[in-house]
């Protein structure tokens, strides 16, 4: 399946786009999309290692499954205030 | 009341929302932008966000707040966009009956909002260079603690 | 910056002062008349002071907070006189570089004048009738702690 | 020697004065001008046992001696804020 993924910051700064599109096996899980992500985006690991992910704007964890619809978003850490 | 704002904030007014005779303690804490970070010089700060999501964490984070202190008023207005030097990035106001829950109320709001809201700060030096800011510390909800070290 | 004044307090004006882009923190609080105090009605609060005393002992807290939590700036006013429901009788704002600071201090500040400064609170109620408030603790200072038990 | 001692808030409604004066003897400390006050003022003694005093607007001890001339107030417990 291919899914949409929202990029912010630095992390839209080094894929040079505010959405990416990642190929990913049926019944993936977040842990899957970070792997595809950083095999895609290699100048993105070192930010990746950091940044969490969200799935329909809520924090997701590594077991979350990825759904096939639905917004995906990474999440660098986050610095606002 | 929560709002993202690409608009200079109005504290006299929120402070003018939430002073009310039902409230004994008013507190106010804006966040500024500083001129100096480390010995560099910063020229202005800009703020990202991922917009729908850092709604709904604000509201939730309001919402906690209100419950766990009982607080008569609670507004978060975060700005977004360009800040330039000693404008507010962000203003929290609380309001309750008694002093020592505005204090506590207040801290917590910006501790928390600085560790799990989506918001992305972009220092722009005086130097003409900008950095992304992504502190070292984990985004913090419960299932990130649990589940990724 | 300390005063002692019969007028509305200007926070605004206050919050003004202090938001530079030296402080990245600005804290204000303000001590608002409440209108219900355990169940009784207050109509309006009426402050007395002693007053060159008061003014003393409110620079020295200044002084001590400013040395304690390198302040950029620490206001303090206290309105004396008749003060309505819903009006602040005490302002504090103090900035700092960082935010731990400006709690710290502002919570300091106001707990500590709460203790020690020659003023005092008539409670003039909703029903005709006044209390002046003279609270279960010791003024504090050194000598009183440990003579005066 | 007879001193003036300045009156606030409730101190002062009980005496009806913002200011009195009470005879002391030469040598006299805080202790002993609360008694003074005591015997003078009896419908002062629930406050003067909980009120401090202050000399030259600074706060004073039980100890301290009580000065010819200087300014001597009776600071019930404070309540600004």
């Amino acid at each position: 399946m291919r899914v949409k993924v929202k990029m912010f910051a630095a992390a839209r700064d080094a894929t040079g786009a505010s959405e990416v599109v990642v190929e990913l096996p049926e019944l993936a899980r977040v842990r899957d999309l970070r792997i595809a992500l950083e095999s895609e985006y290699p100048q993105l690991a070192p930010l990746l290692s950091r940044a969490m992910f969200a799935i329909n704007t809520h924090y997701a964890d590594e077991d979350t499954p990825v759904p096939l619809a639905g917004e995906i978003a990474c999440i660098p850490p986050v610095s606002g205030g | 009341m929560i709002q993202l704002t690409t608009f200079p904030i109005d504290s006299d007014a929120l402070v003018r929302q939430a002073q009310v005779p039902a409230s004994g303690a008013v507190l106010l804490f804006l966040g500024v932008t500083r001129q100096h970070t480390s010995g560099r010089e910063t020229a202005e700060l800009r703020y990202d966000a991922y917009h729908e999501m850092a709604e709904k964490e604000l509201a939730a984070l309001e919402e906690k707040a209100r419950q766990k202190w009982h607080l008569n008023e609670c507004l978060i207005v975060h700005r977004l966009g360009k800040v330039p030097l000693g404008e507010a990035s962000v203003a929290i106001v609380v309001a309750s009956p008694h002093r020592h829950a505005a204090f506590a109320a207040g801290e917590w709001l910006i501790d928390t909002l600085k560790m799990s809201v989506p918001i992305w700060k972009e220092e722009h030096w005086a130097d003409g260079s900008s950095d992304w800011i992504h502190p070292e510390h984990d985004v913090k909800h419960s299932q990130a603690t649990s589940t990724n070290k």
